[in-house]
Formats: structure tokens, sequence, C-alpha cells
């Protein structure tokens, strides 16, 4: 039983980077851009959080700095994309190889520091509730965070007139166009906050979770977060439940381990993305599915009428 | 503010200029860097651009880097070209090395002593079977499935590299290598066949080159390659004219899964000589980099190839001879690749001034 | 006299070397229905985006009640209470009715106001809508309504409808006219698009002609004749058909109870399609966008080869199963509505687009012969006079009525034995027009089957010697043309068309 | 302006981020004046190839500082290179060859991986003299040195078997090769000896480096129970895990105290400097000759420090004495009886095992849970 808390504990642990970045990017695709560089954002996000908290000392500070940095990036893929029409794929593995060679150089100095002490995170009182309190209260704030952006979200998506203006410039961008809603700069706004999205699970990563800055140590996990989207069919509630799976498979092959499975650790190494491979193909296998929930012009490029 | 106009007409001189122009935005910026870190941007430069194609052993050593890069950007050329995003080249690679390199061993352990060039095909054979073999997984699951073969072929690198890592801890581990992760060493009659005396060059380049020109004819000068061309700029017209998009995925996949593969296999057999963690440097996801700087043209992946291979080799120089950090290399790589999408646009476009009319 | 509720004087508007609108001027009443009518690239478009503020003109001037205004976006021409209705919906496929009419209101209106809104706009004009609906479950026509309603909810003074009718049944454009009178009546301005001059005639009080970007003339429609206009549209009498005595031969296309499920939720199924074309003879499909067309089109080239093999026959041979390529191989040819995209890759050019369709360049293992590609393009540009810079030309850079000619071009010197064409003249201008359906009466009379699905039921009735009517995803018995007339065309596109007797081959 | 603002944008990345880093680098001095210097011998040029970056704070940052200890200790009359974050593969044969190009006549290689590439060059180049870390390789030019790190895992496990509460520790393991092999046996076996009920748990993360799978390993092994952890990657996550959790692990390969002062219990630090020291003094003294160096806790090169106030003052002596023990005793890790975790004897009462025995460690020992992974 208290192995199950824990281990559920872990899975909300480890999820989260994953949730943050699926919902920053959920909102990217919503509003039709496909940011494949995700990852070069996060390790961009991560190095810049964690020298902030480190010189600062406080990691409020790193997570807001991981965030703007997270979402200048975007910014800069954003205007290549959505005003000089690059192709947007292109453009983001651009931003994936290119954040993962500045964070590298940027953090050089940061290998190895130590950020100030880290605490055990508990929620006051309600920690302490047996099997619930270990499973779900001693997350860090973040974790909760992640939970109250996705109900936001989807809020935000479902609920206000400036979601539906960001859904309907995903689904018809020369509709909306023609409305004279201005959709660049709504995309473009959108692409900023997905990367401050990314930016701060790039944070989390580097202040909270590990922490430490080492070079690539968001290790595929904004790969994982563009799974996530197709995944969740652009929806946040499910972007939220995909990375608490993803995350408790995450900890299950080293549970799996410790406990003795006879099966060489490499495999089970594989489970996270041979996870993600078997779940892309369930979901995918139904496209009527997909092309409802699909932003229509998800990918494609936007000429402002002539 | 800026305004952009659709060309009715690609323009052909930004098409030629535009490559130069990146190329010169990226030397800038790394002069810059290498200013603001304190180094002399002049030497700087002159030790990561120049220095790599010093003498025999330098140009040599380019081709040996560049062997693999070539290989991987083909078929990547092909795919992109196609709208196929197979970005797990990487994966592919791995496999045609643990293909070739399984191969070379097995014969190595059964002592069967074929000959240099009677095992030199089979290599070949070997690395691309298994190289096609892994990208017909992401061809399966995007064909049947309709699964992202963008997140897939990315998924299937780790998978690889487990893979690989398992063989060589594990059942292909060297019993005289004190455990250590790594295989027998091959024999020698295995070994990729050298060109030049003393120097680590092997046949994998001219065979490399030979391929680049073979994609060429088979891209602009054959119905196949034209149908391959058209799925992706247009699907609809693709339908239309009845060339089957399935056909296509499929070919392009294998093709370019075949050609990781063959790279792959020549590096296990060639400067390594044996299979351990370490047979890629992400030659996989550099290879991305070099088919969009090259234009999605296979000539253009020849030449990508060896400035990138420059970019690599000279990253090393620069640390060793003016101590300058490793990352460099991947950020210029990455803004070579930006100011290449940026200056693209102008062979689409036409650039207005003035009046702020975009919005 | 009060100052006019629209003035416009000297606008001009380039793009690039292309001037859309030149020294245009134009005065719109109060209350006043005003057409603006231009062939297909005049630049009536262009104007009216520049008049919703969704364009800015180069030089010129717009008064708005006699004051000058500089629109910066179409939410500023809203503000003012200018509305717009585009020829292509500015709808959204995944959100509801309601969503759809919120997206185009001011900012700050809440979603239940606007709900009432689309039902109180309703009962006024005759214009019934459930808000909740999502709207690609909605019809072409419905869809107008939506948009209509979305212009009206914002009491415009100034309503813009850019070519309303090209998806509407004769019946359904009777009750937009009524509607229209009816906000006309209120004080509501109208600017009507349009290049069909009775619609012009029946309903518009004044009339501003363009072409080629100026200004031709100021009418009063009700006192011209349809020849008059057209002089004043195009510059000369339309240019008129030599009427011809069909000679139908054998059966070469039969299509016979064809059903399909349609591909996706977004499609119409077919049901109990039954369908003859007969050698030498140009048979038309009419029917309101939506109701099929795209599905039947795609069961008969090939591109959907799910039919049942027997369902589709050429010259008595089974294809239903078989793919575009195969069937044309067969004989049967075709001509899509997209030009772009579809019936021609943009980026290749004019050489290697034949390629798609024609095979006669290639060699042994399908090397391509560029000399003899060059040759056979060379051909087909001056066989029907396409204007080009020649056969290395990317497709993309010819102009609409161009790329139509060398398209529909391709598919005739492949001498077919069934061609099936779709839009043949859809956004083509007149000459083009008059020169497509020209070559596709020689190409019946020298023995071809050919297959017209048009929504233009004027060309229609122009070129084809017997008509069928598609709606819902059925077929109408077919019904020779010099015994049909518009009305009952028009009610048959509703889908009311007498039961059919036991269906007899014709 | 496209371009322009372009390069802003780019620039004002690499300002935000690169030179903010950066900034502390200093400006390369100013060339002294140019006055007649004595004519002085060439100093050697000696490169070092490194395998990691030289911030990782373990593996690679150990040999820096040995490579900053000789240039302390030998002055101008040596000079050194390096070249960081070299792969293992191919690509270090090209980087051995250029530092010798340039001039480098004593050459260290501080990876496993880099065995092969480095007998190929001393091949060509008979007048350099080669130095591999960790390796097996050996040439009249190229010799091996390795540290016997097991000592201080041992001292660990000693100090592990006498704090533990659940009897349970832990092992974040990176790759089953001999030597973290016998880390993780030599740190069960020094726990055993002060305390038989003690069993290991291992969890392999498949990376030297990986800060956050390390993290991830120490949660998962601290859910089930460890709470003294041990690792044999470079980073300090399974020492700040261990903090955060409230139970106790080691520093490795640096003294890690300052990470995490309450779980902290010793760091098993190395030392290369000591053996730096000796290669360069033979080169100079031209008395280098080829041989296997396995140097630990009695010749420095490797130790157990740092043992922290709050531990019991007779859980420190019997540390000290364990030390004491291997320092009189170097390697004696390895004595029999051995029995694996299957219960096979694999080495026989009172036997101590040979360099042959400890290269070839596949198994675990009594009291480590699970199977080696690929063993067979």
């Amino acid at each position: 039983m208290n192995d199950l808390a824990l281990l559920l504990a872990a899975t909300l642990s480890a999820g989260t980077p994953l949730a943050l970045a699926g919902l920053g990017l959920c909102i990217n695709e919503r509003a039709g851009v496909v940011n494949l560089g995700a990852e070069g954002m996060m390790l961009v996000s991560a190095v810049t959080g964690f020298a902030v908290a480190f010189h600062t000392g406080s990691d409020l500070l790193g997570f807001a700095a991981g965030a703007a940095a997270g979402a200048l990036v975007a910014a800069g893929f954003g205007f290549l994309v959505i005003w000089l029409n690059t192709n947007q794929y292109a453009t983001g593995l651009a931003v994936s190889l290119f954040g993962g060679g500045i964070s590298a150089f940027a953090g050089i100095d940061y290998v190895g520091r130590q950020l100030t002490e880290r605490l055990e995170h508990a929620v006051p009182g309600l920690s302490r509730i047996p099997f619930l309190g270990p499973a779900l209260f001693r997350q860090h704030a973040l974790a909760y965070g992640a939970m109250a952006a996705a109900l936001a979200i989807a809020a935000f998506f479902y609920r206000t007139r400036a979601g539906l203006v960001l859904r309907a410039v995903g689904e018809s961008p020369d509709a909306a166009h023609a409305l004279g809603y201005p959709v660049r700069r709504i995309r473009l706004a959108a692409v900023a906050l997905g990367g401050a999205l990314c930016g701060l699970s790039g944070a989390y990563l580097s202040v909270i979770y590990t922490p430490l800055w080492v070079e690539g140590m968001v290790a595929g996990r904004g790969w994982i977060a563009l799974a996530l989207t197709t995944f969740a069919s652009w929806r946040p509630g499910r972007v939220l439940l995909g990375a608490y799976l993803f995350g408790g498979v995450t900890m299950l092959q080293f549970r799996l381990q410790a406990q003795g499975v006879q099966l060489p650790s490499e495999f089970l190494g594989m489970l996270p993305y041979l996870s993600t491979v078997v779940v892309l193909v369930l979901i995918s296998r139904n496209p009527l599915r997909i092309r409802l929930d699909m932003p229509a012009s998800l990918g494609k490029p936007f000429f402002p009428g002539t | 503010m800026i305004r952009l106009e659709v060309r009715s007409t690609p323009s052909r001189l930004a098409s030629a200029l535009s490559p130069l122009a990146a190329l010169l935005f990226t030397v800038a910026v790394a002069g810059l860097i290498f200013w603001a870190l304190g180094k002399d941007p002049v030497r700087g430069l002159k030790v990561f651009l120049w220095e790599p194609l010093h003498g025999t052993r330098g140009l040599t050593e380019l081709g040996l880097k560049a062997t693999p890069l070539t290989l991987c950007a083909l078929g990547l050329t092909v795919c992109f070209r196609s709208n196929v995003w197979n970005i797990g080249a990487e994966g592919q690679y791995l496999m045609g090395a643990i293909g070739g390199g399984g191969l070379a061993l097995w014969f190595t352990n059964a002592g069967l002593d074929v000959g240099r060039w009677g095992f030199f095909p089979l290599l070949l054979l070997a690395g691309a079977l298994a190289g096609a073999a892994w990208a017909a997984v992401v061809a399966l699951l995007r064909d049947r499935f309709n699964a992202s073969e963008i997140l897939v072929s990315l998924m299937l690198v780790y998978v690889a590299n487990l893979f690989l890592t398992w063989l060589v801890f594990g059942p292909w581990k060297d019993p005289k290598g004190f455990n250590f992760p790594q295989t027998t060493s091959f024999a020698a009659f295995t070994e990729v066949p050298r060109l030049v005396p003393g120097m680590r060059l092997h046949l994998g380049y001219p065979v490399a080159l030979l391929l680049a020109v073979a994609v060429w004819v088979f891209m602009f000068r054959t119905h196949r390659g034209l149908q391959l061309q058209v799925g992706g700029p247009a699907p609809l017209a693709a339908r239309y004219a009845g060339f089957s998009a399935r056909a296509a995925l499929w070919m392009v996949l294998l093709g370019s899964g075949a050609l990781a593969g063959v790279a792959g296999a020549f590096e296990a057999a060639g400067p390594m000589g044996q299979l351990t963690p370490h047979v890629s440097m992400g030659y996989g996801f550099t290879a991305i980099i070099v088919a969009f700087v090259g234009r999605l043209h296979p000539l253009g992946a020849v030449l990508s190839s060896l400035l990138l291979a420059v970019f690599v080799i000279g990253g090393e120089l620069a640390q060793s001879r003016i101590g300058l950090p490793a990352a460099l290399s991947g950020i210029f790589q990455g803004v070579l690749l930006f100011s290449l999408l940026a200056c693209d646009t102008l062979i689409n476009h036409r650039v207005r001034w003035g009046g702020s009319r975009g919005r | 006299m009060t100052a006019p509720r629209l003035e416009l004087s000297h606008v001009t508007k380039r793009f690039g070397d292309v001037v859309a609108c030149d020294d245009v001027a134009l005065s719109v009443q109060p209350g006043e229905i005003h057409a603006v009518l231009g062939e297909n690239g005049a630049g009536k478009s262009t104007l009216m985006k520049v008049i919703y503020g969704a364009l800015r003109p180069d030089a010129g001037e717009m008064r708005w009640n006699g004051e000058p205004v500089a629109l910066q976006s179409p939410h500023q021409a809203r503000e003012l209470g200018i509305a717009m209705v585009f020829q292509h919906f500015s709808l959204f496929d995944t959100l509801t009715v309601a969503e759809n009419v919120w997206l185009g209101q001011a900012p700050g209106r809440p979603l239940q106001a606007v709900r009432e809104g689309i039902r109180r706009t309703g009962e006024t004009y005759g214009l019934e809508l459930d808000p909740e609906r999502p709207v690609h479950v909605l019809s072409v026509g419905e869809r107008q309504r939506v948009e209509i309603v979305r212009a009206l909810l914002g009491e415009p003074r100034l309503l813009i409808l850019d070519e309303p009718t090209s998806v509407l049944t004769p019946q359904a454009v009777e009750r937009l006219f009524t509607t229209l009178r009816k906000l006309a009546a209120t004080g509501c301005s109208i600017l009507y698009i349009s290049h069909k001059l009775d619609e012009i005639r029946a309903l518009c009080h004044r009339c501003t002609v363009l072409r080629a970007g100026r200004v031709t003339g100021t009418c009063d429609p009700t006192r011209e004749t349809n020849a008059s206009l057209s002089r004043l549209m195009i510059g000369r009498e339309p240019p008129r058909l030599t009427q011809r005595a069909p000679r139908p031969g054998e059966v070469a296309l039969r299509v016979h109870d064809l059903h399909l499920p349609r591909p996706d939720r977004f499609g119409t199924s077919l049901a109990g399609i039954d369908l003859t074309v007969r050698t030498g003879e140009v048979v038309g499909i009419a029917g309101v966008s939506g109701n099929g067309q795209q599905e039947l089109l795609a069961a008969l080239s090939g591109e959907d080869p799910r039919a049942d093999a027997g369902a589709v026959q050429l010259l008595g041979a089974p294809i239903g199963r078989k793919g575009a390529s195969a069937r044309r191989k067969l004989g049967l040819h075709f001509v899509p509505e997209e030009r772009l995209g579809r019936g021609a890759v943009p980026t290749l050019t004019l050489a290697a687009n034949l390629l798609l369709t024609r095979h006669e360049a290639l060699r042994r293992l399908g090397f391509i012969d560029r000399r003899a590609l060059r040759s056979q393009a060379e051909g087909i540009i001056g066989r029907f006079r396409v204007a080009t810079s020649g056969p290395a030309a990317v497709a993309r850079s010819l102009s609409g009525g161009n790329l139509q000619k060398y398209i529909v071009g391709r598919e005739i010197d492949a001498v077919p034995r069934v061609l099936i064409v779709a839009q043949p003249t859809w956004g083509v201008d007149v000459g083009a027009s008059a020169q497509i359906r020209a070559e596709l009466l020689a190409l019946a009379d020298a023995g071809c089957a050919v297959l017209v699905v048009s929504e233009d039921l004027d060309e229609l009735f122009e070129i084809s010697d017997r008509m069928y009517v598609i709606a819902r995803g059925r077929l109408s018995p077919s019904i020779d043309t010099h015994q049909a007339t518009v009305e009952q065309i028009g009610e048959w596109m509703s889908g009311l068309w007498p039961a059919p007797a036991a269906e007899v081959i014709p | 302006m496209k371009i322009r603002s372009l390069l802003s944008t780019i620039l004002a990345a690499v300002a935000a981020l690169g030179l903010a880093a950066c900034s502390e680098e200093k400006k390369p001095a100013a060339a002294p004046a140019a006055a007649p210097a004595p004519a002085k011998p060439e100093p050697l040029k000696i490169g070092f190839v490194y395998v990691g970056p030289v911030g990782d704070a373990g593996w690679t940052f150990a040999h820096d500082l040995g490579r900053k200890a000789i240039e302390a200790r030998f002055g101008d009359r040596i000079k050194t290179t390096y070249v960081e974050k070299v792969p293992e593969g191919p690509d270090a044969e090209r980087v051995i060859r250029d530092l010798v190009a340039q001039g480098n006549k004593l050459v260290f290689a501080t990876s496993f991986g880099f065995g092969d590439s480095m007998a190929k060059v001393a091949k060509d180049h008979p007048d350099v003299f080669f130095e591999h870390a960790t390796g097996f390789k050996t040439a009249p030019n190229l010799r091996v040195y390795e540290g016997r790190f097991y000592e201080d895992a041992y001292l660990a496990g000693v100090m592990a078997g006498l704090m533990t509460k659940t009897n349970t520790l832990g092992f974040v393991a990176s790759f089953p090769i001999p030597e973290v092999l016998r880390n993780i046996n030599a740190y069960t076996l020094g726990a055993q000896s002060v305390n038989p009920k003690v069993k290991t748990k291992v969890v392999w993360v498949s990376a030297w480096f990986d800060p956050p799978k390390e993290t991830e390993a120490a949660m998962s092994l601290i859910d089930q129970g460890a709470d003294v952890l041990l690792q044999n990657t470079d980073s300090t996550a399974v020492l700040q895990a261990a903090e955060k959790r409230g139970k106790y692990a080691f520093g490795w390969d640096s003294d890690m105290s300052a990470v995490a002062p309450k779980a902290h219990l010793g760091s098993c630090v190395l030392n290369w400097g000591v053996y730096y020291e000796k290669a360069v003094g033979e080169v100079l003294a031209k008395t280098w000759k080829t041989e296997e160096t396995k140097w630990g806790i009695k010749e420095g090169v490797n130790d157990f420090v740092k043992i922290p106030e709050f531990v019991p003052a007779e859980v420190k002596k019997k540390v000290e004495e364990a030390k004491a023990f291997l320092v009189a005793n170097p390697g004696a890790v390895f004595r029999g009886p051995i029995t694996d975790n299957t219960g096979k004897v694999v080495l026989q009462k009172d036997q101590v095992a040979d360099d042959k025995w400890k290269g070839e460690v596949n198994f675990y020992v009594k009291g480590v849970e699970g199977k080696v992974p690929s063993g067979k």
C-alpha cells in the first residue's frame, strides 16, 4: 500500500515537467503551429532557470527566467515561421539543435554547481493523511501548478472568447483573417505562451526535479511532450493524464529493477519510448477522431490574403 | 516594417545566393562569438574553418567524417522532399551498424575469410537491410495506424541505442575483453578497403558520392522520382495522378533507412573495427541539418556534409588549439540552419519595404 | 440630398506590378442595392476588401456618410457599420453556429446574447438556424445563412455580398432576394457583387461596372439589357456558341447503382447513383456544391476506388476498383476543379506537370526524355493558346485561365474516350471560358464522351446535351437540355425530382 | 531589417545566455614586456583527452585537478592542453593524432573507450608516450593506469553497514563493467563485514552522467527501503536525492560534502595528481617504461574522506580501522571466502583476488539482490 503511494508520488513528480511542456505545446498547436523545437526551448530554459536560481538563490526567479527564456526562443521561432513562412518542421528542428548547442555553451560554468539546500515539499496538514498524504500531497508547488494550468487552459479554450479565437485561428486562419483577427499576432502570442510553459518545465527540471544543470538533461522529454499533444487529441485534461501515464512508466522501470525483475535494464529502459509508440498507434489508429480534434491548419503556413 | 510578397516564379539568383548568405552570416556570428570570448576572431575562424582542410590527413579525415553524414542526408533529402518526416535516421544508422557489425563479427568468429572484396558487398547489404528494416517499422505504423512518423522514428532512436548497449554489454561482448562493453575486434578482411595508405578514408566515401549521383538521377530524371516529389507539396495532385502515397511512404522510408544503415555499417567496419556503444556521434541528427543546408538536393548534401564535417573537426581543433568550448560547434550548426531557412524566404518571396502594411 | 452612405474616389490598389483597382469611384446611397458587376479578375473582390478594411488602398479616398475615413482593419469597418459576406465562407467547421457568429461580433457581447440575436434575426428575415449545431453538418445554403446572420447581427448600415448566389438553388436565390429587399427597406445599403446579369437586373437599383480594375460605367440595371451590360463588362458582345446536333453513339461511361459511404464526417454519402454517358455527347451534372459532387467525381476518376467493380463501367469494362492511373490507361481522363495543387503541382514546371497524367515522354525504366517532354508541352501550349513564358514556367506563375487551358489541353490532347471535367470555367475570364467550352464541344464531336460537373447552371445549359442533378448524394433522372427549364432544374437541386419510372438507358 | 531583426534575436539570446555565463572568463593575460629570456629547454608538451566536460564535478573534473596539480608542480617545464567531451569512438583517434601533431610528447586519455584509438596512434608514433586510464592494452610506448576505487567503496560499505536502519543499501550503477561490479560488491562486502544482515539493491541507469535519471533511480531505491546510497555515476544527484528524503549517501569521485550536509557520510575521492606527477617525472627523467599501475588508498590515488561530525565516534573508529587495514594490505577487499548471490563460491577461503580475477568480475556477491544485467 505504502509502496503504491510512493509510486504515485514519484509518478506525479516525473509527470509534472511533461505536463507543463505538453500543455504549452497544446496551446501552440491549437493555434495551428507545430513547434518541434520543444526540446531545445526546454534546454535553454533549464540552463537559464538554473543560472538565475543559482545566482539569486530564488527558485521563483529561476522559474520566471526559465519561462522568459522559453518564450524568447519560441518568439524567435515564431518570427521565422509566422512572418518569414519558413517550414515549421525544419525550423523547429533547428530550434532543437540550436537550443542544445547554446544551452551547453551557456551552461559550461554551471555544470556541477549546486543550488541551495533542497527540501522535501509537503502540503501542510494534508500530507499527513495516511496513503493519500504521501501519494498526493508531498509535491512541489509546481506539480499542483501543472494541474491548475490544465484546468485553466481547458477553461480558456472552452469557456472564453479569447480561447475561442485561438481555436478559430488554428481551425482556419484564412477565415479568422477575413473576420479581421490579427492571425499572425495571435499565433505569435500562442507560440510565446507555449514557449513560456515549456520554459517553466525546463526550469522545473533543473531547479527542482534534479536539481542540477547538465548538458542535454531534458533527455527527450520535449519530444515525449510533443507526442502527448497528439495522444491527448489537443485537450488539456488528457495532456495531464498522458503526462502522468508516461511519468509512471518512467518511474516503473527503475521500480521494476529495484525489485529485481529479471529483464536486462536496457529493455526496461526502452519502456517509456516503446509505450509512447504504442499509445501513438492506439490513438492515431482512428483518423476520424484525430481529424475532428486536430486543429485543421496544424503545421500549414498562412499567407494573409491578397 | 517589412512585407513579403509571394513571387510567382522562384528567384534563381536568390536560390543560388541564399546558402552563401547564410554561411556568411554564420561566419559573422562565429567571429562575434570568438570576439566576445576574448579570442582573436581571425585566428578563431582560421582554426575553425581552414585548419580542417589542411594536408592529406586533414582532407581524408574530412571525407571520413563526411561519409556517414552524406549517406544519412541523402536518404533524408528524399524523405523530406516527399513530406515524410523521418527524423530517426540515427536509429536506422545504429541498426545498420548492428547489422554490418554483427555480420563482420559472425564472419570473424566463424573464421570465414572471404577476402576484402568478397566481404564488402555483404557488408553493404547487411547494413542496408538492417537500416531499412528499422525504418520499415516506422513505415508500417504510419501506413497501417497513421502514427506520426516524426515521433515514432525518434522514439525508435532511443530503442535502437539501448538495443546496441544491450548487445555489447551482453551477448556480443568480447569474451576476452575483460568484460568491457565491446565486441571482439573484427578480422582484417572485414575492414572497408582504404583509399590512401596510412589514412583512414575508406571506400565508403566514393560509394556515398556514387549514391548521391544515383539519387540525383532518380529524383530528377525518372518518373518514380517525380512521383515522390509530388506527394510532398501537392498530395491532392498525387492522388489525382494516381501516384500511390503509400508506395511513396514505403519507398522513401526504406530507402533512407537503407542509406543510413549503410552509413552505420561502414562506420562499424571502417574506422571502428568493432562494435562499442559509441558507434555514432549523432550523425543521424546532424544529417538533418546537412539535408536542409544542402537544399534537399542530393548534390547539395554532398557539399553541405563536407561543410558540417569542417564544423565538427574545426570545433575539436578550436578546443585544443585555442581553448574554445566544445559546445560552439552545435551553436554554429543551429545558426547556419536558422539563417538558411530565413534566407530561403527570399527565394519564394520578394521583400517590400515601407508602410506598415503587414499584420 | 443627404451625403451618400459610402463614397469612393480615385481608389487605386496594386499587387506588385499588377494594378487590381485603378482610380475607382463608387457611390452608394442609404437603402440602395448597388451592384458591382465585372468578370473574374476585374477587381471586384479587391475593391470590396478595401471597403471592408481588409486591404488598404495605395491611393484614393473613402467617405462614410460624408466623413473621410481611412480603415485600418475589418474591426474598424464593422464599428462603422460595414459588414461583409464572403464568397468563400469565413466559417470554422468544428465550431457551432453561435460560436461562429460570436467571433464576428465586437468583443464584450456575451455568447448568450448572440444566441438570442440569432433567433431574433432569423425570425425577422426568415433565416432560421439552430445556434448549437456545429457548422460542418450544415448544408451550403445554411452556411451562407450563418454568414448573413453574422453580418446582420452587427446591425450594419452597409452590407457587402460577394457572389452570394453561386452556391444557391434558384429558389434559394429568390428567398435571399426577398431578405435583401426587406433589409434595404430598413435603410441599409447593400453592395451586391456578381457577374450574373439576370440577377443584377432583377434585384439592384444601380450598377457600377468594372473592367480590368477600371470603372467602365454606372447605370440603372433595370433599364439595361443583358447585352448592353455585357458590353460594359467585357467590352464586346458575349461570344456565342454555335448550336450543334449531338450524335450519341455507344455507352462509354456507365454508373449503375453506385453506393459509397462518405469517406469522412465532412463528406457526403452516395446512394443509388445511375448515370450513362455516350460517345459524342456532353452530359452535365448540376447541383449546389457539397451535395456529393466531390465524392462522385472521386469515384469516377479512380481517386476513390472503393466502389463495387461493376458499379462503374468504362466501355463495358468494370473499373470500379481500379486506381486513377489504371482508368486513365483505359481512356478515362479527368480535369479536377482545383487547378493548383490538384490539377497541377504549383512548384513544378508546365513540362513536368505533364507527367501527372501523360507518359509519352517516358522511356525504359521510367527515365524521362526531357527533350520529348518539352516539345510535348510546347505543343499543348501552342494548340490551346496558353499565355506563358514556355514549358519551363512553374505552374503557379500562370493566371487561372491560362493554367486551366493548359490542364484541359493536357487531357484533351491525350485523345480520351471519356473526359470528366469539374467546373471547367470556374474563376476563368470570359475569353478563356468560351475557348474551353468550344474545345469541349469539339471533343464531343470527335466522338469522346464528355461529362461536365458544374455549379454554374448557365454553363450547363449552354454546353450540355443532357443533364442530371445531384442533391444530397443522389442523382436525378436525366433530362434533355432543350426540354429543361431553370425553374425545374432549380427544384431538382433541392432533391425534388419525380420518382424515376423504371430507368431506361436513353 | 529582416536580417537585422534576426541578428538581434540571436544576439539577444547569445547575450542573455552565453555572455552572462562567460563573462567571468578571464581575458588572456597581456604578454609580458619583451624581455630577452634566457634560452630554456622546450617545455614538455602534455595533452589530455577527456571524455566528459571538465565541469562534471566527477570523473573528468578529478582528472583536470590532476592536470592542474602537475602544472603547479612542474611550472614552465611543462605545457598542458586538454580536449574535453571527446566521444569514445573513431573521433578520438583524430583528436589524439592532432594532439601528437601539435607536438605533445605525453598524452593521457582518461576513458576506457579511448583504448583502441590510442593503440593505433601509439603504433605510428613510437617517440610519444601514451597513458590510458582504466584500460588493459599496453605497448612499448603505451601503458595503463587505474585506481583501486573498490577500496573506497568498501569503506563506504563499512560506514553504510553501521549507519543503516533498514539493513537495505542502495546502489545507483552506470554500466555493468567489472569496475562497477567490483564497487557494488566491495560496498556490500564492506557493509557485511560489520553487519551481516545487510542486503544491497541495485538500479542501473545506463549512463555515467545523467542527473535526472540518477535522481529517479535514487528515489526508486529509497522508495524500496534503501536508506544508505552509493553511486557509480558522476553527478551529485544521488546525494541530493538522499538529502531531500532524509537518507544517507556518499560523494563519489570528488568531495561532495558541501552538497548535502545532512545526508553526506563521506566522499570517495580521486587524486590523480599523484600518478600524473610520477608519469611526468619519469618522462622528464627519461625513465618512463611501460607497465600497469593500479594505485589505491595506500599510494593516495583514491581515498575515503570527510566523515561528518554527526557520525558516532565508534562508527568512525571502525571505518578508520578498516582504512588502516587496507593501507597495510592494498587491494585486500576481495579475500576468500567469497560466494556470489547464487551461492557459488567464487573465491576460496584465504585466497586473495589477483588482477585477472578482478578484471573478470561478472557476478554479484551474496547479499546483492538481482542478477547482473547481461551477465551469463
